[in-house]
């Protein structure tokens, strides 16, 4: 807590705090009350957490004032200045007044913040899931959760900040929009020049901005000069240059001068040829080619889409990182050629050459695995030995008589007796020796939220461990730094999460399910922990962090 | 003048079985061939519990049975549990230790043991020592059965090329309800329920046809079990073996002679001492539901069974030349050409709501044209196009829009209390048609209205009192 | 709106008996006569006890061992022998039982000869093969308004043969894109191969411990049809092993080398592969061979 | 007194139950022939009218169905 060395602005004796007595200081960027004896604050608010402030209400004995922050807790302090309420009023109103002059000026900066935090959180659930897991909890605090956890977040912060902000042109239709204002008396019409429509002027006309610093303050008053532009054929398309008496005529040569030193050195595009003044013959259109009319209109015309389009291919060089103008003309040139000629999708793919595979030894992939000889081949289930060989005859007269139907002494309907058949149901039925085993579908029926539960456990449990291994090996002390503060939000998790969890667990089925349901959970935290306290009594580590489960 | 027409109901084995009474059942099952019929009939759930209790002669006790079957079809057990112990195929028992289970009918366990392993009661029907010298080919014996069958559909059709047919059919069809005699003319003509049957398929038409014989039975003087048990080993003779009719009862005799009309058995002289079952006969134990498609599989029994082919444009092309099937297809379309072995026709919606006006609902229109598709269509299903189909449907379903009843209007009652009381008393006397308490209005039907107003007479009368 | 055309489900079922180890059973006596008589016998009356489930339904019963393998039913030598049904069954049952009696008994007879008979290994592979013909012939005669649902049960007693690997495997694989479900009975002993089979076919493979209640067991797990099984608890799977074996030392590996170019597989590391002769050039100098020279030593 | 009248009930959903009380307004049969108008499914009307009736639903039910099958004949 650094003492109230910063500029106090308001000092304010006689505020209590819960019971106790204090001075309550207003700084340049925080609000802080300290009771008398004391050199450290006890309760310190940044302006920019300072959501709200509120004051008791006019009948109250007691004269009161609410600071509300952003994460919603709340302190009050009391006014009980000795000399009378009219006093302790006066005391709470200058307090009121200067947070009220402070709050707004951190608010935007705070807000903004916020604000991108509570988007992103908005943006992606999943991270919204993890903050609700981890920061809630408070598993770990909130800056560490936006530092290192929160990546993609950090990722969009750099993309923001190093892409270089594309400064925002000027509409085309700019001229267009300045609405005439008739003045209703004598019918003349006025137009209302706004700073702006000004600034946009100068902006798209460089030389009428240089001729408007000469000659405004001096020669003629602001009205007068615009006037005269809006009048003078410079602003027009025709723009003749010849025409001396016209105060811009001078800022069309300008125009000119840059016109020509652009054409030479800005643009170094083979392609593209600036200077050709005259249409570009349409061979369809069949107007004859050899007969020229230079239509004055049509030059100027298409002078002023050279000169737009170089103003665009520099603008576009400025955005590109006006890569270096010196790089040497030929090899960009053939590049250029070289890319508008040839189409890769006409190339003809010639084949790779096939290596003719040759095998030698066919049966290796006919034969499978030798089956393991059964070990108890001797004896089967019921005792009597198979290997034994039966003679032939005895084996032919079994088979014969089988095969006349059994003969007299065989009664047909003793295939199966209600006895076997009884065992057999008793195996065969839910329990029975056949029926163990994991039954296909006896899974654990959890509740559906308990298992939305049980993922959002996994995710955090992973982002932690995540950073966790993340530090390995511990090399430099911010790791080591790192990793015990990872060893403290898992352990902070475990009592947070895990174990209320086993206990809804338990409710819902046996405590033995439960077990084996958390069983992995609790495996990724105990190889944790052990990793770490390995190292930790390897070396001594500064904090001594005990470690219990 | 009610349109509301009933549909013809015709039970399968099982709910005939349902309506005989508890002794009939357990001597019915003393027949083998019953047994195994009535067991193919169960669906395939409780046939496998039968199967793995058929070689426990004892009870099982209901909490492991109940364990065989998963979790999530626990309905299907109770459907099964109820079926066969209304089918008295099992019976529940209380086993030592005071648990309950279940044991299987012995009688039937024998029989249907006997059945697959032999040992259980002799089957009656027994090929004659003697081959026979002019034995009867399959074709022969089918063209026979059809022929008989036939008359009797042409005779209800109303169309007389075929010779009369003996009194017994007409007073089946009679009792039946398919035909009824009109106090005018001495001809019978065919009923709504008539036209029903003559759209049902070859073999449901048999069975209930049957069905309608059975109950006429007793009154004939034949016992019900003794032709039950026969016509099921008919169901399961081989066709094409003759069978001799020596050891026969006189009952069975009577029997036999009415089935050889109807077509179901062949014999070529009374007094020939044995006799062919017929296809007809095969297919008896599998009543309405499976058989409608078991004749189409009988290849060539009758020629009809594919013959209608029907295009997307409503046309139908029916490659017959029997009078019987020109008759059945000009019930629900229009005859447009007749050629000597294809009439074509279409199906508009005039001809659908002729024949819907008939009492022919628009499923057994779909139905029967499915059923006797040529073997052509069968190449790409749907074997009926399905705007055909719904076509149908639809037809049906825009002449219902309106259900008249005619009924008798109560409104503007002085109290409530009167009202809810004449409305119990309608609601107990089933003549309530419709009414709302709010309104203080009901409808009773025309039949109910007397006994309503004379209800309402006494008690308005010691009421007003 | 408009009601699907539902077609008749006729199943068929095609059982594949090895006879193999006939003899094997037949030296065990069982209630007054050989286990091997009880298992023929249950055979024959799951057999009939399929056909009692329904008027349409189809079976075929197809023998093998060590020498042939040959339709019991439907009988293809023809000739319609008379049988004598016993008391009260039912006429196609009595066909049925005499028919595999019949033929059975030749095949086990006319292979008598020879009597090293259980040392080579069975012809199941070719029975199965011949078991899916039928079923294929089977699917194409049946008229369109049925619609087949056919599946295999093989009931053996002897181990896998090495040699018919690749043809069990082409049976199951075959089977399973006709999607027609095998499921395996064993008795005696396990077969890594058949598990393999049910469960790539998605059938059951049940090992029995006792031959005398054969027939309840086939009635209780393999009489339901495939479509009915997922309504009623069966033994759980079992687990199958799918490791492959090393072409060198034909031992089952969990981890081994796969030759790039003929997909052969080796438990050690080797520089050129001995099926098709490549040699793998490594451009970092290899680790392993001083392991494998250790373990070379060990074996 | 309790008012007893004979007559047909009529159930139909509510679009045919409107369509009938436009026509009992026109006068399209001849004259009124609901008698009550009981509820949103729900008429009764006199019994002599239920053949007009039924015939002009029938050909309006002719009138919007167009024949579907185009027959060259006739």
């Amino acid at each position: 807590m650094t003492s109230s060395s910063e500029s106090i602005l308001l000092l304010v004796p006689h505020v209590k705090l819960k019971k106790n007595e204090g001075e309550l200081y207003l700084m340049s960027e925080r609000l802080g009350w300290m009771v008398g004896n004391k050199d450290s604050f006890n309760v310190s608010h940044k302006y920019s957490d300072i959501k709200t402030q509120k004051i008791s209400p006019e009948g109250k004995p007691k004269v009161q004032l609410q600071v509300c922050l952003h994460d919603g807790s709340a302190t009050t302090f009391q006014f009980v200045n000795p000399s009378g309420q009219a006093e302790q009023m006066a005391d709470r109103d200058k307090v009121k007044d200067l947070l009220q002059l402070m709050l707004p000026k951190f608010k935007r900066m705070v807000n903004k913040d916020l604000e991108e935090k509570k988007l992103f959180l908005s943006e992606n659930p999943q991270y919204r899931q993890l903050y609700m897991d981890l920061v809630k909890s408070n598993v770990i605090s909130a800056e560490e959760f936006w530092s290192d956890h929160a990546t993609q977040f950090i990722k969009q912060q750099q993309e923001t900040k190093n892409a270089t902000q594309q400064d925002v042109g000027i509409s085309a239709s700019f001229l267009a929009d300045i609405k005439p204002q008739t003045d209703g008396c004598n019918g003349g019409v006025r137009y209302l020049l706004t700073s702006d429509v000004m600034a946009s002027i100068f902006r798209t006309y460089p030389s009428v901005k240089q001729k408007h610093l000469k000659c405004v303050p001096n020669k003629m008053t602001e009205e007068e000069f615009w006037k005269k532009f809006f009048s003078s054929h410079y602003l027009h398309r025709d723009k003749n240059i010849n025409d001396t008496k016209d105060l811009f005529t001078d800022c069309g040569k300008q125009d000119e001068q840059v016109l020509k030193q652009d054409l030479t050195t800005a643009i170094n595009d083979p392609l593209l040829d600036l200077t050709a003044l005259n249409d570009i013959e349409d061979e369809t259109s069949g107007t004859p080619s050899n007969a020229k009319i230079n239509n004055i209109a049509h030059q100027n015309m298409i002078r002023r889409f050279n000169q737009h389009s170089i103003l665009v291919l520099k603008a576009s060089e400025q955005a590109a990182g006006a890569e270096p103008a010196t790089v040497e003309a030929a090899p960009p040139k053939r590049m250029r050629l070289q890319e508008a000629l040839t189409y890769d999708d006409l190339e003809s793919n010639e084949s790779n050459p096939t290596v003719q595979l040759n095998l030698c030894r066919i049966e290796r992939y006919l034969n499978g695995p030798p089956t393991t000889v059964p070990s108890h081949a001797g004896v089967n289930k019921n005792g009597s030995s198979t290997g034994q060989a039966i003679d032939p005859n005895t084996f032919k007269s079994i088979l014969g008589r089988w095969m006349r139907g059994g003969g007299d002494r065989y009664n047909p309907l003793d295939v199966l007796s209600s006895a076997t058949a009884v065992t057999v149901l008793g195996e065969l039925s839910i329990g029975g020796s056949l029926m163990r085993g994991p039954q296909p579908n006896s899974a654990i029926h959890l509740t559906s939220e308990l298992q939305k539960e049980l993922k959002e456990l996994y995710v955090s449990l992973s982002e932690i461990l995540k950073h966790f291994w993340a530090a390995f090996p511990p090399s430099t002390p911010e790791l080591v730094q790192k990793t015990n503060r990872m060893i403290d939000a898992l352990h902070k998790f475990n009592q947070a999460k895990l174990t209320p969890y086993e206990q809804k667990l338990i409710q819902a089925s046996t405590s033995s399910e439960a077990e084996n349901i958390l069983r992995p959970l609790r495996f990724q935290l105990q190889a944790a922990i052990r990793k770490h306290s390995q190292l930790s009594e390897r070396r001594p580590l500064p904090r001594t962090a005990v470690s219990s489960m | 003048m009610s349109v509301q027409q009933r549909t013809l109901d015709c039970k399968d084995l099982h709910e005939y079985l349902k309506t005989l009474s508890a002794t009939v059942l357990d001597r019915l099952y003393n027949h083998p061939a019953t047994c195994l019929a009535v067991f193919r009939e169960l669906p395939e759930l409780s046939r496998l519990y039968i199967m793995r209790i058929l070689f426990v002669d004892q009870a099982v006790p209901k909490a492991i049975m109940g364990s065989w079957v998963s979790p999530n079809s626990a309905k299907e057990l109770e459907d099964i549990v109820k079926l066969l112990t209304e089918l008295r195929l099992w019976q529940e028992v209380e086993m030592q230790g005071g648990l309950k289970g279940w044991l299987l009918n012995p009688t039937f366990r024998r029989n249907l043991k006997g059945a697959l392993l032999g040992g259980g009661n002799e089957w009656s029907m027994k090929p004659p020592t003697d081959a026979d010298p002019k034995a009867r080919g399959i074709a022969i014996l089918d063209e026979y059965a059809m022929g008989r069958w036939e008359c009797v559909l042409h005779f209800m059709v109303g169309s007389h090329q075929h010779e009369v047919i003996s009194s017994d059919a007409l007073q089946i069809l009679q009792h039946a309800g398919l035909m009824k005699k009109e106090p005018g003319e001495n001809q019978l003509t065919i009923t709504r329920d008539g036209f029903q049957f003559l759209l049902m398929d070859t073999s449901a038409q048999v069975w209930y046809f049957l069905l309608q014989y059975l109950d006429t039975a007793t009154a004939r003087g034949l016992d019900l079990i003794d032709c039950l048990g026969f016509l099921f080993q008919l169901s399961f003779s081989t066709l094409g073996q003759d069978y001799s009719t020596d050891s026969m009862s006189d009952g069975l005799q009577k029997f036999l002679q009415h089935l050889r009309e109807f077509g179901l058995v062949y014999q070529r002289k009374r007094k020939d001492g044995r006799f062919y079952p017929t296809r007809l006969a095969l297919d008896i134990a599998s009543g309405p539901k499976k058989s409608m498609l078991n004749t189409m599989a009988a290849t060539s029994l009758n020629q009809s069974s594919g013959y209608i082919v029907v295009e997307t444009n409503y046309r139908v092309y029916a490659y017959t030349d029997s009078s019987l099937q020109v008759a059945l297809i000009a019930l629900f379309c229009e005859l447009m050409y007749r050629f000597p072995n294809l009439v074509v026709g279409i199906i508009t919606r005039e001809s659908v709501r002729q024949a819907l006006r008939s009492g022919i609902t628009a499923d057994q229109i779909v139905s029967f044209l499915r059923q006797h598709a040529h073997p052509e269509c069968y190449k790409e299903p749907p074997v009926l196009p399905s705007t055909i189909a719904d076509q149908i449907k639809l037809w049906a379903i825009e002449r219902d829009r309106f259900v008249y009843k005619e009924g008798v209007l109560y409104n503007q009652f002085d109290s409530q209390a009167d009202f809810e009381i004449l409305k119990n008393y309608a609601q107990e006397r089933g003549v309530l048609v419709w009414h709302t308490t709010h309104g203080r209005k009901m409808v009773v039907t025309k039949e109910g209205h007397e006994e309503v107003r004379k209800f309402w007479k006494r008690h308005s009368r010691n009421g007003s009192m | 709106m408009e009601d699907k055309e539902e077609r008749i489900e006729t199943s068929l079922v095609a059982i594949v008996i090895d006879a193999t180890p006939a003899k094997k059973f037949a030296s065990q006596p069982l209630d007054g006569s050989s286990m091997m008589n009880r298992i023929f016998d249950s055979l024959i009356a799951f057999g009939n006890a399929h056909l009692m489930q329904a008027s349409h339904n189809k079976l075929a019963i197809i023998a093998c061992n060590s020498k042939s393998t040959k339709f019991l039913y439907p009988s293809m030598d023809g000739n319609s022998r008379s049988y004598q049904n016993r008391p009260g069954q039912y006429d196609m049952f009595a066909k049925v039982d005499s028919d595999v009696r019949h033929g059975l008994g030749e095949l086990i007879l006319n292979d008598l000869t020879d009597n090293d008979s259980t040392k080579s290994d069975s012809l199941l592979g070719g029975a199965m093969a011949r078991a899916l013909c039928y079923i294929h012939r089977v699917q194409r005669e049946l008229s369109l308004s049925h619609q087949l649902k056919p599946r295999v049960l093989v009931v053996s007693g002897s181990c896998d043969s090495a040699l018919q690997y690749m043809t069990f495997m082409n049976v199951f694989f075959t089977a399973q894109k006709e999607n027609v479900v095998i499921d395996c009975c064993m008795m005696d002993t396990d077969s890594g191969l058949l598990q393999q089979g049910c469960d790539i076919t998605g059938g059951q493979y049940l090992h029995i411990p006792s031959v005398a209640g054969l027939l309840e067991y086939l009635l209780w797990v393999f009489l339901p049809s495939p479509s009915c099984r997922s309504k009623i608890v069966l033994p759980p799977p079992t687990k199958v092993d799918y490791r492959a074996a090393c072409f060198c030392h034909h031992k089952l590996v969990d981890i081994g080398w796969v030759c790039s170019v003929c997909l052969s597989i080796f438990c050690k590391f080797s520089i050129m592969c001995t099926t098709c002769n490549t040699e793998f050039k490594l451009n970092r100098p290899a680790i392993v061979p001083a392991k494998s020279k250790k373990r070379a030593r060990i074996e | 007194m309790v008012n007893v009248t004979k007559g047909i009930l009529v159930e139909c959903d509510a679009a045919m139950k409107q369509l009938l009380l436009h026509l009992d307004e026109t006068h399209a049969l001849g004259n009124k022939f609901i008698v009550q108008d009981l509820d949103e499914t729900h008429l009764f009307i006199a019994p002599e009218y239920l053949e007009v009736l039924q015939t002009r639903i029938d050909d309006l039910m002719d009138r919007i169905s167009f024949p579907l099958a185009e027959r060259e004949t006739d």
